[in-house]
Formats: C-alpha cells, structure tokens, sequence
C-alpha cells in the first residue's frame, strides 16, 4: 500500500507527501530504467529533517492523535515480531473468552514468558471482535488467571497495554468490571513473579492500570498514559469537550511527563515519525527493553521483588503534611 | 444495640455541619426528602440517622458524622489530620477546588481515617466526605488510606472503610491513578497478614475508589439506594452507554449481581460490624489492656 | 393448619388420619368441656405404633418420597432453631447472587461459624425463586468464597445439603457449572479448617458433593444420597423412567446404605414420622450432631485435618487387583 | 514436529482394534464419514491420525492410539494394568457390562495410566477409553487416576490427562460420585506440589468427569468438535432444558465461554503439549540419566 493512502494525521502530511514524491521515483526508475538516486536520496533527507522539525514540537495532544494512530502497531503486531513463538491461552474459566485482553506463553529469545495485554482491531469487523480494546471483567479475569499461572511456574510476565479504558457497558457493570480491576491490583502486588509492563499506546485509565502493576512500568515514545481522557475530562471539568488539547496539556500523560512523575521507569524511543512508520524496529526495541528489564529481575529474590514492587507504588503521589489547623 | 441517636450528642456546630449539605429549606427547621418529597422536621432526621421516616432514604453523612454513628463514644482517635494536597501538575483551577472542598466540608481532605472502638473492639478507620471534591482519591486521600492500613498490619488491627467517592481526582492526572495501585497494594499486604478488611460502599462509591480498595474488602456491606458502579453516568454516556436497567448501579444492582455481601439500613450498620468483627475473631478490649 | 390439609404421602394416609381424628376429638373437647383424654391417649398410642411399624418397613423408594417431602424442613428452617444469630453474606463477587445456595455467618451455641446450604422453596413462588434448590455456577461459587473467608478467620465450615442436582440450564453450562462444582471439590479437599457437611434431604449427586466434600459428612435418617435420581437412572439404564422403585433400591441411596458404604460418618436420627412431624427435635439433633464433630475437629492440627479429609474420600469406591491378564 | 503416522508403526491386531469401533464400512476397507459423509480410504484415515481429510471430523481414538501418537516410542510403562471392578452394590446386569466393555475395548477398564516420554520430557499419563462402558468413572477409574497423580507428586512429574466420560459409574452408586471428589482431592495435592496438570477433552466429556478432575487443570485444552458439558442429553431433557445454542456443549463453545485455553487439532496435539511442558518448567529427560 502507498503511504498516500495510510491514514495521515495532519501534522504527518507534510512527510506524506515527500514519501509520495520519493515512492513516484522510485517507481519511475523501475520503470525506466532512469538513474535517479540522488534525487530520491535529497528527498529522504528532506523528509527527515522535517520529521525530527515536526516530531521534536509535538503538542501533547498530536501525541494523543499518535497514540490512537489508525495505522499504528497494535499488540499482536509486537508479539509477532518480538516472541520465537507464540501460543495463545483463552478463557476466565467463569464466563467467557475476551477477545480485547488476549495472552498466553511465549519465548523470548529462548526465555520462557507469560503474555497478556489489550488487543485492538485494524478494520470494522475487528475493530469490534477486539471491542476496540476495551476489556469486560472476563478480560481481567483472564489476564489474572495467566498471571497466576505464571507465578505457579516461575516464568515473568509482560504485560502489553493498549487500551481507551475498561468496557463500561451494562453487561461489565453486572460482572463487576470495577472488582475485576480492583483484584487484578491486589493479586499483581503480591504476584511472586517478575511484572513487566509496556504501554505501547493507549495507557486509558484502571483499564490500563488492571495489569499494570509491574515491577517495570515501560512506556513507548509515543504513547500515553492517562486518569481519563482528555476530552472526557473537559467535557466532566470544563463542561467543553473541545478543550481537549488544553486539557491533553494539563493532565500531563505524555512519557516524558510519566518518568518526570515517577510513574514509569524507562522511555522506550520510537523511529522517527513514530512506531507504525518502521515497526519492526519499533518491535525490537520494545524486545531488547523487555530482555533487558528481565534479565535484571530475574537477579532479585522473590521477597526483594515484592517489597520493591510495593515501594514503588506505595511512593507514588504527593501532599505535604501542613503545619496549620 | 442501635447505636443512640447521635445528634443529641453533638454541639450546635456539628448538627449545622451535618445539615449544610443538601436540602434544608431556608428556615433551618425543615427539609425536604429528595425521593419522596416528604417534609421532614430536621430535629427528627437526626434523631434517625438522617433517614427519612417515610421512605428510607439515606442521606449521605459526612466523615464525622458517620464516625460518631460508628465509634463508640470518645475512643476515636485521628491519624494523619495535617496531612493536605499540593497541585503536583500544576492543573488550572485545582488550589482554588482544595479552598472550596476545605470550605464546604471543614476537613482539610476527602478521608479521614484513625483508630477507635466499635463495640469495644479496637479497630483502624478510613471514612470518606464526598463533600470534599467529590470524594475523590487524590495523593493525600492515597497517603492518609495506606497509612492507616500500615498502621493496622503493625497493631494487628482489623480496618473498616466507609466509601464515598466520584473516582480519581483528576487534577493531579496519572499519579491520581496510582492510588488505585498504591491503596489496594495495601489492602493486599492487610489481607496477606490475615487481618480483617470490612468495606461500606455510600452514596456514592464508583469509578476509581470503588474500582480499588473498596472492591476487595473481606465483606462488603452497602447502604440501600448507594450509587455504586464504574462508570460515572457522564463517562457512560460518551462510551454510548444507553438502555440501563431501572436499578442500575444501585447498591440493589450490586447485591443481585454477587457484587456486595448484604445491605446494611444504617440503624443496623454498628450491631452487624460488630457481629462480622466477632466472626473474624477480633475481641473486645479487656479493660485491663 | 389441621393435619388434614397437609400434603401427605400415601403410606403416610393411616397416619394422617388418626392425626385428624385426635385434632378433631381435641376440638370438641375445647368446645364442649368433655374429657375424652382417655380416647385421645388410646389414639396416640395407635398412631404412635403405626408410625414405628409404617417407617420400620419403608422401602427405598418411599424414603425418596420422605426426603422430597413437600412439608420436609428445609435448610432455613434449620438454620432458624439451630443458630443463635445469622448473618446472611451473598454474592460470588462474579455474576450474581445466586438464592438456591446460600450461607453467612452464625453462632452455634456461642461458637462462630460459616454456613452454606441449599435452600429449597416452599410454595411455587418461593420454589421459583429458590430454583428448586438447584444452584448455579454463582451459587458455588459463592459457597467457596464464604469457605474461603471461614478458612481466613479460622472458623469451621457447615454446610447443610438439600438439593435434587445442580442447576443445568443452558447459563449454568455457559458459566461453567462443571467447573464450579470440580473447583469446589478442589479447594474444599484443602480447606484449612473444619467442615462438616449434613445432608438434610435430598443428596443429589455432584450438586450435592459440590459442598460436601467434609471431614465429617452426616445424614438425616431419612435423607437420600445418590449419584443420580434413580427416575434419571431408570430412564437412562432401562429406558423405563417408570422403573424408578427397583432403582431406588438398587442405587443404594439410603443413610444406612451410605453408612455401610464408608460415605458418610454418621446418621443423624429424626422424630417418629420423619423430620416434618417436628421440625424443633429434628434441628436439634443436628444442631447436637454439629456440636458434637466440631468439637471434636476443634483439636485437631490442620495437618492431620487436612491429611484425614484427604485419606478418607481417598479411601472410597472398591475394586480389586486381579490376577488374571 | 508432527507425530509419525501412527499406524504405520503398528501390527494388524491394532489396527483392528481401531476401527472395529465404529462407521467401517463391511469389507473393512473403507470408512464413511459421519459428519461429511465421505467415503475415506482407511489406510489414509490411519495416516491422517484417523482425522477426516475432507471435513476435519476427529474420530474416537482408544486409549492406546491415543498413547502411540502421544508419547514417544518406545517410552510408555503402564501402571496398575490389573486393576478391576467389582460390584458393590450388587446392581443387576454390571457384571454382564463389564465383561462386554472389556470386550469392545480389550482393556481391563475405562482408562490406562502410566508414565512415559513426551518429546524427552517424563510425564504421568492418564487416558480415558470410550469403548468401556463409556468411559464411566467407577473405582477402578478413580484409583488408577490417584496412583498415578500420587506417582507423579512422588517423582515430581508433570500429569497429563485425555479424558473422555460419560460420566460417574451409576452401577457403583454413590462410591462412583465419590471418585468425583477423591480424583480431584488428588489434582489438589498435584498443584500444591507446583507440578503441571494438562488435561485435554476429548470426544465427549461431560457430567461426573467434566464437573472433577477434567475441569481443574492449569491448562485445559480440547480436540475440535468434541462434545464437552455437565448435563447429559437426556439428563438436560428431563430437567425441561429445551433451547440449546447450535454450538451447545462442544469444544467452540466451551473456548467461548472461557472454560478452556485452546482447541488445538490431532495433528498439532503433541507439540502443543511440549511447549505448555517446558513452559511449565519441564525440561527434556538427560541421556545420562
Ligand atoms: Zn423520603
Ligand atoms: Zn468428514
């Protein structure tokens, strides 16, 4: 497919159409037969230079735009990439088969691990199979169930999230969407087994947070991490929903504002232009993170773990204690 | 076993506090039930736990208030009280929202916890005021909930949370979220040590509070007519939420879906914590300790 | 209500109708200031001996009857005289509150305990409500949960069994009533703290084992225990449903059956007539029953316990190491 | 990573044993499909691990094909071979049954155990045969399944079981419902040990099997199409069930409502098995060993 007809956001459509101009050559030469590589090799240049212009003054709410980029890596697309091989596991054993929180066991360069994270959909039909990454409490549950799992066996867990927020329609409320995510933070504080986690895009909310208590917390570039989103906080605070690129700005959910938080511990970089521009490369940096950060962990025992593990949130947050009545 | 009728307790202060809520009419005498219109003298809505003599419905208490209808008399003692928000984001408007919640609820944040006595047994307390900035779960209600918690584990003491809150507060943006992970981590570390957890969902409990520590109590208890859920209605709607069940997200709702353990009308909420407290193995306090 | 209106079993008929002839005489003996005492002894004393020569002569068949007795007390009515206080908890924190299982705390003569039962319903809208006493999924797992909190606080265990089956609806299959009931009996065999298990009517196969894997499993005289209802049996086997009576027999389903067979501890007798002719003596004598096995489980170390539960269902079912090839 | 063809490894007497059990057609060449009704080439049917090579229909396997093309050549050592029934209870025509299920499976009892090698790997195994008496769990079926999971805690093995029931024994009475609770006494006691239990379902499990040791395993899988479910058809029926999804009580519909992990295909059964093994921490059998 021609980058003409990816979805662009329109800070990308300057590059889009430098790539289109750099594909027509390169087509033309085949073609023809013409040499043109210095042509082709000045507009890559160009095309660059105006990436790193455009992506180096990235507001944060372009960030948003990226992070929900249609063409952007999902989770499977990491797993394909990033794992030898890949054998999914189903089921809460209660209810249901979530389709948007998929997992099972994996090998990471010969490294034994358990998987689960949110899983969205590219087209119509899968967009609403994988219920847009929204999982229902069957998905928590699920998740929970590999986690334990993994703890019975020794292997670490990684968790991949992707996701706008936690299903919130009826049927979830009558299943206790709010208890599933409430147990998985319990459970995943006390998991004896190493927890890693990479948002990868959308980090929405407790449908984020439901398996992201990790002993790393990882975030890509482009993603974020968020109490609520952006429009949905103007519309409750603001009573505007339109105020959505003030208040992107306000609530602070890029990666760089997370590390300054203290709330993940590591930025892993995009390519340039963002992750669905080259993603096997974004692929194998998550992979070499995720290698590294396990390797690390699996030095730890169990009890030192835990105890970092609860530190860590338990530091999380600010207030000052006053002086006055 | 009913505890007394509390307001006969208090000074004028307290009552005015309790009453400067909702819905008193303008005399100061009389108020107005907000489910079946009836028209309630205040002194009498008191003197029932601020339920209406005619339909049940529960008003929502503030923390003190609730503690005094809980703790047995002059054996509450407050911890962390100075603890106050700062604006860690820096977030339009959020100084000015602390002034006013601090105003409207003379707390100087949306918990209270502490330690005390319910029916002689020694117990660590976590209340929330939704009159606080909704209730919601900011650094310092995280900070006051996980120290009380720790508090607890080290005093072998069982916890008792009252619930109230519209979620996360959002102006201090992911590290609000954190709470979620940061309270329930303790609510863990509670259960590991084999200690009693006993949660109270009121009017309202969702979103963020009700999506974390308040999900994972040993038993849950509820108020009739709570609000209790997820998804704030606003949120819902945006996620094109439409057709509901008439009682959803009532504390009704929960309980007929496996959710809550019973529904507790507050006249009976001390005599069946203490009742759960006894089954849990907590003692009453000799008088020699 | 006068005896005569009450449901009535055909071999109960003789009875009933000598109930009805004391009622009657003791009627007019309020209305008229006769003294018939006399008569009325000499009635009693008939009736007494027909109730010993009736029940001493019961076939399997008509125990099944008794232990579906329309008037038989159900696990409520138990839990009314036994308990001094009880609390109801609902909920498996899952799906739903399930009304066929249900359980709480109580204090049993000043002694803290977790019970869960079945509970049948009385008239047809009660029944409706109660399923028939057939749980669901949500209903065992409800039990487990409450199990779980008995174990947590160190509290002993009763569960009180009346239940036909589980419930096999199409939504109990979808939420894995199997899997409910096979984790129960998973969980229970672990279960750090005394249990003790009484079936008070109907023992209906895996519905009923559901919670009845005890250290001590109790029966009323005339409560039935069986792999399946012998109609379902007849049914399946001969393909005659109408053959229920001689399958009754041969399913071995009685309390003394179960007794010989090593599946139970001990029977727990019930009033001349059965438990329906008076509810207070046969609650008390399962109250009793449960004093007297959870003292005794009381001094036992939870290894041994646990060691015990386990050696005993371990022990069950016979078979032989034969010779031949 | 596929087994060999297994039937190929084979002398005649297996050969017959395999098919005697249903749809050859009479000059024993050739088989009908009973779902696609194709007419398959026996030879290639036994090449194709008697799968349907039009509609992928999965054939009934006895026990001991199930063995050959699961555990590696040469490796299986049964346990507990002479293990009978008897009749407690003394329940008419059980004798007759037993003889005639022993014909039709030319095995001792409904389910063969033992140990052997999975791609190097020491397992336990327990294998369920549908030709004796369907399957039934009486005591034979529950002893052999405990010796064998108490086999595998004593040598730290992982368990592996292809189950295949109608149910619990009726003939045993109330001892076969027992079995329900003591094979699933025995699981608990694998688990705490931290050892694996894989099970996997095959054409049909349902009733006292499907609701014990079939439904606890850490992973559960299924062949396609197998019939999987608590309640018997007949039971179901009498009980008034009447609508049923067109999926009801299969594999797909069990993978839908989360009770097991995979439908994984005849073809790719034992190398699914090796890398759910050595996740689990089981690692290939030294030669020096
Ligand atoms: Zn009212
Ligand atoms: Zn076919």
């Amino acid at each position: 497919m021609p980058p003409s007809e990816w979805n662009v956001l329109d800070f990308e459509k300057p590059i889009a159409d430098l790539d289109t101009q750099i594909a027509e050559i390169r087509r033309l030469t085949m073609e023809r037969g013409e040499d043109r590589s210095d042509d082709i090799i000045a507009l890559e240049q160009d095309r660059d230079r105006l990436l790193q212009e455009i992506f180096s003054n990235l507001k944060t709410w372009d960030r948003v735009l990226l992070a929900r980029h249609p063409k952007r890596p999902y989770t499977l697309d990491y797993v394909r990439i990033m794992f030898d091989d890949y054998t999914e596991l189903s089921g809460d054993r209660l209810f249901a088969d979530d389709h948007a929180m998929i997992g099972g066991i994996a090998t990471l360069e010969g490294r034994q691990v358990m998987f689960v994270g949110q899983q969205k959909g590219r087209d119509l039909k899968d967009r609403q199979y994988r219920n847009f990454g929204s999982a229902k409490p069957e998905g928590y549950r699920k998740a929970l169930r590999l986690m334990k799992l993994a703890e019975k066996f020794k292997r670490p867990v990684i968790c991949l999230v992707d996701t706008p927020a936690a299903d919130c329609s009826v049927g979830s409320e009558e299943r206790g969407i709010s208890e599933a995510i409430a147990r998985n933070l319990m459970e995943m504080s006390t998991l004896e087994t190493p927890v890693i986690c990479v948002v990868l895009g959308e980090g929405g909310s407790g449908g984020a947070l439901g398996i992201a208590v990790a002993d790393r917390v990882l975030m890509l570039e482009h993603a974020v991490y968020s109490v609520i989103p952006p429009e949905s906080c103007a519309a409750i605070l603001w009573r505007d929903p339109t105020k959505q690129k003030e208040m992107a700005e306000a609530l602070k959910i890029t990666s760089t504002d997370a590390l300054k938080l203290g709330v993940i511990d590591d930025i892993i970089p995009e390519p340039p232009g963002g992750a669905h521009r080259n993603v096997d490369l974004a692929a194998r940096n998550v992979k070499n993170a995720l290698i590294k950060h396990i390797d690390e962990l699996a030095k730890l025992k169990t009890t030192k773990l835990l105890d970092e593990r609860y530190k860590k949130f338990r530091g999380m947050g600010v207030y000052q204690e006053s002086t006055e009545e | 076993m009913a505890p007394a009728p509390w307001f006969g307790l208090k000074g004028k202060a307290a009552r005015k506090t309790a009453r400067q809520s909702v819905d008193a009419l303008p005399d100061g005498l009389w108020t107005k039930c907000p489910k079946c219109n009836e028209i309630l003298f205040n002194k009498e809505l008191d003197k029932n736990l601020r339920v209406c003599s005619k339909c049940s419905y529960h008003y929502k208490l503030g923390a003190w208030e609730r503690i005094e209808i809980t703790v047995d008399d002059g054996t509450f003692v407050e911890a962390d009280a100075k603890l106050t928000a700062i604006n860690p984001l820096g977030f339009p408007e959020y100084d000015t929202k602390i002034a006013k919640g601090r105003l409207m609820s003379k707390l100087n944040e949306a918990i209270i916890t502490g330690t005390g006595e319910v029916g002689g047994i020694e117990i660590a307390l976590a209340v929330a005021d939704f009159r606080f900035m909704g209730g919601s779960m900011g650094g310092v209600v995280g900070e006051k909930f996980v120290r009380i918690v720790e508090h607890a584990i080290e005093k072998n003491l069982p916890v008792i949370t009252f619930t109230t809150s519209g979620g996360a507060r959002m102006q201090e943006g992911i590290l609000s979220l954190m709470q979620m992970a940061k309270t329930t981590a303790a609510c863990a570390r509670l259960h590991k040590a084999g200690l009693p957890y006993i949660v109270i969902f009121t009017d309202p409990t969702t979103a963020g509070v009700h999506a974390s520590y308040a999900s994972v109590g040993d038993v849950i208890f509820a108020e009739p007519g709570a609000l209790v859920g997820f998804a704030g209605a606003r949120v819902a709607q945006q996620a094109g939420v439409v057709h509901r069940p008439d009682n959803f997200q009532t504390s009704e709702f929960q309980l007929e879906h496996g959710m809550i353990d019973r529904i507790v009308p507050r006249k009976d909420m001390k005599s069946t914590l203490i009742k759960m407290l006894q089954f849990c193995g907590c003692e009453e306090k000799s008088d020699a300790a």
